[in-house]
């Protein structure tokens, strides 16, 4: 790779991170815009949070006495997580300046930093309920994880390789695979784990006001001012970045091969369409769900990993 | 001389010497002088460890050293990965034995004992001449000296505890059958090859009767098995670990374990040369099952050094399941796969002895700081003892598997290793296309049950508020504690960033097992790691820096965007209470209920609820207890049956012992004309 | 789910239109100036002692016929997320110290809406042995809504004062 | 129709045919299993249509329009009407519960991979490389019908059982002769008659068709 391309990978690394971080907001609005007009209302409107980001940038920001550098460093740690996997994920070019960073299992692991120091800092605070999120959410964590190896493994059969890039190059070179049975159902398993690792229902309500209901938002109650914005900025991000990667895995069409600026443009346009269609289908879905009882979520996530196996077995048996 | 000689020579020198001069000084210098001669011989076999990998074969013979015959000693770079692995932890263990010791102002330490001192040097020595055995008389003499040295540690404080003795009584009956079966094992294996040297095994195990090989291997396995940890021989763990001094548990947990896995690839690999594919299948699947129980038992537990010890089982588990398939893969031909498989296990039994070392002492620490191993009853350490904390917080993800942590990069090998097990349109055999499908399932499961397991030790042990007084009142372990536990935490820092500096080494490991090398499975690279056969590459140190920049970039943003005032401290919002109290906290128990309850069919945990009402009426209630008890299921439904027969067979031959001498010697009398027929019989 | 889509059909948007945005300046209390960064408020609902019946017009006026949302205005779970107390009822004496400890964890700027008669002046409830006084003696009260209980516009006129919006 | 791109709709709807046998086990809601029957009933009746398009085979089509109307409409017309007269509406307290089942019937499908193995390699071709959707189906029939209380539930694991040999047969053998397949069928029709007025005296005799109460019966 020349100095010049590097250059180029480089930058457009920097636009997927700028794209998803101005993004993500924005997305989470569409989608409570969806369900608002669902259910009748008006709506806050798309850019509500936006203005509620900025808000709490500006807040003061507290933090509980008797609490140790974990409750501070977590946001930090969360954001700074999705901000790395919005440059390593091939969004919209498949030319990564360095190679190594994409594979799918270290970007799995990567968002699960994040969690886990979410939950961290939600046993650090002492209280009742951070202990009671912290304690579901890696519940739930524990329990996603079969799944999503298995899924990544039926995928990675049909291009030899776990790589991201190379998935997503796979697919676009021989868009017919998409069809088959291993992909159909890893991509059901997978979707079950967006939900359930982004927190949605029915695994989990990202608009309770009840504590003993909560999972995410247990964790993050003692959070203000700018450590909530950054909290919330990266939930809205890890969601727009699970939407993406699974848009990206299963219809990778636009994601450029090379490094030519309108491909890199078509590139940007087609994400951004594509993660609002998903991200508008999951919304509407979701207003005709109820959120399943914790006890039942290993229902689910058995019947996911069900799926996954399944796609791994007819990969291997109809390849 | 060459490195080797210098490193076993300091080994073998050191130990005895320190020995001795530990049993003859006074009590307040003992500390100090048995830390460095552990340490020492640590540094003897990490030097002997450097030798052995860098490649060239090194035999030494001592005829006459052993009453039956001669002592062979042999290093190869199989044994250096393991003589390294076990100096490095021991030059841990032993800084940290300085400190850990060392008496209290007003009450004596029993670690602090002659025996234990003296005998910890010879431990870590017995340890080290383990992989640098090279007959079979000389490997059962020095593994048997392990066990019994390893036993007198175990049993340090059984004054203090009588669970202990209990611990040192399955240990040392576990221990034992373990040894009968390797010396069953080995010594038929001995007899049929015609000499007990393993270059004679080497050569004679191409002309041994499948059926022979197959024995052997199955009675090696149970007894390196048991030794390892894995289940259902793990019996021992859960409580010899937690009972043995923390510096002891560290060396056990993280050395002495990896000496199991050790014996089966030496046996398993290059003595008997691979074999037919159940044999891997049979690995393959005790693994599996070992990682399961391990980690689901570990999940659950409460105990601080229980917890780690059933981590053990996990970790043992997941090596396991990469030398089962590694031997999957050989029998089947594919020996791209199988090195890279083989790698993983060997990269993840350094990575588990790195972590596990800095968890065990971060525990005694921990324990010494407060006297409670239990979780329910830690908390808030991370201002009282905020290094160890920190220290401890490294070894937990590297212990959860999470980047940029040093047990994630051997997963991840491993994974990578399973996945690529069938690539298009190339039908796999169904017993591969079934078990690597669910070995991939167990592994993954087990990292996610990792990971709510260390965010439950480090988050409930050490973050929020003190649950006791005596968590409240910890202090800082003394300097040469922390000194210990940060060279440990260094090494797993190395190993997390830069894993692609062993594949070299690896590679020359691998070079032993010519059953399960193609070429180097890890490509030598500096920043990335690369997998050789198979596609796949992965790079931990660019993850950790493009994590640390992303981090340093959302920090400089944040700042810009939101000043940085600082936090006003307030309350904790206790929902409007007045305020917090530490009997609001989750404990470690209930922080795994949801786990427990969702595997309740697999745990079957016990639970006590006793209800104290007030005198004046049965209405109204003055304090409920309530106490959960989660018991190793496959032990309660394996042991006691087992014990059962054994100790009927006991009373019956009882009959036979009756105490006339008469009739013992008639027993010696019976049993020579029995040995001279067969004799005459057979030949 | 079908049935459930064909109701959506047919019911549409049930929202009211939105009205002309309120003149703060004809707001009763004087100190009822929108927040910085305005657009986006987070309420903490606090009942301090209330009958309920401003609960329920509250409810009303997040439902889906005001959806006060709209505005930017939501309920939030903690405090620490939140730019304003909407407080109702007189202040018992068991609620006091909450309401205190409540008004300290929220961070600023923040402001204080004292909701319905009970919430301004006790209302029916004054010199109940039980009520300890008005919102404004614990805490200082930026926004009155008058009304036993107050209309669900004027719960949303009252916000939207706060919002801007 | 291309050889790839039928073969790529049979492996569509072999694993579309295992998705709903899966589901059964999913779900709790007795209505949405007998749906999940039904559309299961339509997917066997395509995948004869495809065998017969590919194979040019009359008798496949009027199997295929047989499975249709049998399978896809009669039975679980009578399903409906069972579950409408005995007012039970959710299968409550199945003997293994959900998470266990839904564990079990991945082994069961990977045993079945396992067994059609040595099968498949005797013919290979892209039907019968979905052979083992077919015994997977069979497997989770049989696992139903022993884990499962409630008598509806029954019949339907019967069910699944039948639609599993149906679907193996096709895709064995391109189809058993048709006169052998209405003979099965109308066998399993008589069959799920008389289990329902079986069940219909069960909910007399005892107020529930919860089968633990048979066990009261024994001697």
């Amino acid at each position: 790779m020349s100095a010049q391309e590097t250059v180029f990978a480089v930058a457009a690394a920097g636009i997927q991170v700028a794209v998803v971080v101005m993004g993500a907001p924005y997305l989470t609005g569409l989608m409570r815009q969806v369900r608002a007009r669902m259910e009748g209302r008006a709506g806050a409107g798309v850019g509500q949070p936006v203005r509620d980001l900025r808000k709490l940038f500006h807040k003061e920001a507290t933090r509980p006495e008797g609490t140790s550098v974990v409750f501070v460093a977590a946001p930090l740690v969360m954001l700074a997580s999705a901000v790395f996997l919005a440059a390593v994920i091939p969004f919209v070019t498949t030319v990564a300046a360095v190679g190594g960073v994409s594979d799918l299992f270290a970007v799995v692991a990567v968002l699960l930093l994040g969690t886990v120091a979410l939950a961290l800092a939600g046993l650090d605070t002492g209280t009742a309920f951070g202990g009671i999120g912290a304690s579901r959410e890696v519940t739930i964590v524990a329990l996603v994880e079969p799944t999503i190896l298995l899924a990544i493994f039926a995928l990675s059969v049909r291009v030899g390789s776990s790589d991201l890039a190379d998935i997503v190059a796979g697919t676009l070179a021989s868009p017919a695979h998409v069809l088959s049975p291993a992909s159909l159902l890893a991509a059901v398993a997978f979707a079950v784990v967006i939900i359930a690792e982004a927190g949605r229902l029915p695994v989990d309500n990202p608009s309770t006001h009840l504590e003993l209901t909560m999972v995410h938002e247990a964790m993050v109650l003692e959070y203000s001012g700018r450590d909530l914005a950054m909290v919330e900025l990266a939930a809205s991000m890890r969601l727009a970045l699970l939407l993406g990667l699974g848009v990206n895995l299963f219809a990778p069409w636009g994601v450029a091969t090379t490094l030519a600026p309108l491909a890199l443009l078509l590139g940007i346009v087609m994400l951004i369409v594509k993660v609002a269609l998903v991200g508008v289908a999951l919304a509407v879905l979701e207003v005709f769900m109820a959120k399943l009882r914790l006890f039942r979520v290993p229902e689910l996530l058995a019947g996911s990993l069900l799926f996954a196996l399944l796609a791994v077995a007819a990969s291997y048996f109809l390849a | 001389m060459t490195l080797v000689d210098v490193g076993l020579a300091l080994v073998a020198g050191g130990a005895l010497a320190g020995a001795l001069v530990i049993a003859l000084i006074p009590r307040h210098v003992r500390p100090l002088i048995s830390g460095l001669v552990t340490a020492g011989v640590g540094v003897g076999g990490v030097l002997a460890g450097v030798g052995g990998l860098s490649g060239a074969a090194w035999t030494r013979v001592a005829p006459g050293l052993l009453p039956l015959g001669e002592a062979r000693l042999s290093v190869d770079a199989l044994s250096g990965v393991f003589l390294l692995l076990v100096g490095a932890v021991a030059i841990a263990a032993g800084i940290y034995g300085i400190g850990y010791t060392a008496d209290a102002p007003h009450h004596e330490n029993p670690a602090g004992s002659r025996t234990t001192q003296a005998t910890v040097p010879l431990f870590v020595a017995s340890m080290l001449f383990v992989p640098a055995a090279a007959s079979v008389t000389t490997l059962l003499v020095v593994w048997e000296l392990m066990a019994l040295t390893s036993l007198v540690l175990v049993l340090t404080e059984h004054r203090l505890r009588p669970s202990v003795r209990d611990a040192g009584l399955w240990y040392g009956g576990m221990t034992h059958a373990g040894l009968v079966a390797i010396m069953t094992g080995l010594v038929v294996f001995a007899a049929d090859a015609g000499g007990e040297t393993f270059e004679a095994l080497r050569a004679g195990a191409a002309d041994l009767s499948p059926a022979m090989r197959s024995t052997v291997f199955v009675l090696v396995l149970i007894g390196f098995g048991a030794k390892a940890g894995l289940v259902p021989l793990h019996v021992w763990l859960p409580r010899a670990h937690p009972e043995a001094p923390s510096h002891v548990s560290a060396l056990m947990s993280a050395a002495m374990v990896a000496l199991g896995i050790y014996g089966l690839i030496r046996v398993g690999f290059d003595l008997l040369g691979g074999g037919p594919r159940w044999w891997g299948l049979l690995v393959l699947t005790i693994g599996a099952v070992s990682a399961l129980f391990g980690v689901l038992q570990a999940s659950v537990a409460t105990d601080l050094k229980r917890l780690l010890a059933y981590s053990t089982t996990e970790n043992v588990g997941l090596m396991a399941i990469g030398i089962g398939a590694a031997g999957v893969f050989a029998a089947d031909g594919n020996r791209a796969l199988a090195g890279v498989l083989m790698a993983a296990a060997l990269l993840h039994a350094l990575n588990h002895a790195a972590f596990k070392t800095v968890l065990f002492l971060g525990a005694g620490s921990v324990l010494r700081a407060t006297g409670l191993r239990d979780l329910d009853a830690l908390g808030g350490l991370v201002r009282r003892m905020p290094l160890t904390t920190a220290l401890f917080g490294i070894g937990a993800l590297g212990a959860a598997a999470l980047p940029p942590g040093n047990g994630f990069v051997s997963e991840w090998v491993l994974l990578q290793g399973l996945i690529h097990s069938v690539s298009e349109g190339v039908a796999a055999s169904p017993v591969v296309a079934v078990s690597i499908p669910v070995a991939v399932g167990v592994v993954a499961l087990t990292a996610g049950l990792g990971v709510a397991t260390f965010v439950k030790a480090f988050g409930v042990g050490f973050l929020a508020q003190p649950r006791s007084t005596a968590a409240a009142t910890a202090i800082e372990s003394p300097m040469p504690m922390r000194v210990g536990m940060g060279v440990a935490a260094a090494s797993c820092a190395v190993l997390a960033v830069a894993p692609a500096l062993v594949g070299g080494s690896l590679d020359r490991v691998l070079n032993v097992l010519p059953e399960v090398r193609d070429t180097a499975p890890l490509a030598d690279s500096a920043v990335t790691l690369r997998l050789a056969g198979i596609q796949g590459s992965m790079s931990p140190l660019l993850i950790t820096v493009g994590l640390v920049l992303s981090a340093v970039l959302v920090a400089v943003v944040v700042r810009r965007l939101a000043g940085s005032a600082p936090r006003r401290v307030v309350g904790v919002w206790a929902n409007g209470g007045p305020e917090r109290n530490s009997r609001q906290e989750l404990t470690a128990t209930s922080f795994a209920e949801p786990l427990t309850r969702v595997f309740d069919d697999v745990l079957r945990p016990e639970h006590d609820i006793d209800v104290t009402p007030y005198a004046e009426s049965a209405y109204l209630i003055e304090s409920v207890t309530f106490r959960q008890r989660v018991p190793d299921r496959l032990e309660a439904a394996m042991y006691p049956p087992l014990l059962a027969t054994v100790e009927s067979w006991g009373r019956w031959s009882r009959r036979l012992a009756n105490g006339r001498v008469h009739r013992y010697l008639a027993y010696g009398f019976i049993g020579l004309l029995v040995a001279l027929i067969v004799v005459a019989v057979t030949s | 789910m079908l049935r459930l889509l064909r109701t959506m059909r047919r019911v549409g948007r049930i929202a009211v239109p939105a009205p002309p945005s309120p003149d703060v300046s004809s707001q009763d209390s004087p100190t009822a100036e929108p927040l910085p960064w305005s657009g986006s408020l987070q309420i903490r609902h606090v009942d301090a002692g209330s009958c309920n019946g401003c609960e329920i017009e509250i409810g009303a006026a997040f439902g889906p016929v005001y959806d006060a949302e709209r505005y930017g205005a939501r309920l939030v779970p903690s405090p620490r997320h939140a730019d304003a107390l909407l407080v109702t009822g007189p202040v018992t004496r068991n609620m006091a110290d909450p309401l205190r400890i409540t008004y300290e964890a929220t961070p600023a700027p923040k402001r204080v809406i004292a909701l319905g008669d009970c919430a301004r002046n006790c209302g029916a409830f004054a010199g109940a042995y039980g009520v300890e006084g008005p919102v404004s003696d614990i805490i200082p009260v930026d926004v009155e809504v008058p009304g036993c209980p107050p209309s669900p516009e004027a719960i949303v006129d009252a916000l939207r004062g706060l919002t801007g919006r | 129709m291309s050889a790839a791109v039928s073969t790529q709709l049979l492996d569509v709807i072999s694993g579309a045919i295992l998705l709903t046998a899966v589901l059964t086990l999913w779900r709790r809601d007795l209505a949405a299993i007998i749906r999940l029957l039904a559309i299961q009933g339509v997917l066997i009746a395509g995948l004869a249509l495809l065998l017969g398009i590919n194979e040019h085979n009359t008798e496949l089509y009027l199997a295929a329009l047989g499975v249709l109307i049998l399978k896809a409409i009669v039975l679980p017309t009578i399903l409906r009407r069972v579950l409408a007269d005995s007012g039970e509406v959710r299968e409550t307290a199945p003997l293994v519960n959900v998470t266990s089942s839904l564990l079990a019937a991945a082994g069961l499908t990977l045993l079945a991979y396992v067994l059609s193995g040595p099968l498949v390699a005797l013919a290979p071709s892209a039907a019968t490389r979905a052979l083992p959707v077919g015994i997977a189906v069979v497997l989770l029939g049989f696992f139903m019908l022993v884990t499962r209380r409630r008598a509806l539930s029954q019949v339907i694991g019967f069910l699944l059982l039948d639609n599993g040999i149906t679907t193996t047969a096709f895709l064995a053998t391109s189809g058993v002769p048709l006169v052998v397949e209405l003979g099965v069928s109308l066998d399993v029709l008589l069959v799920v008659l008389v289990l329902q007025i079986v069940a219909a005296r069960m909910r007399m005799a005892f107020g529930s068709t919860d089968l633990d109460g048979l066990s009261g019966l024994r001697d």
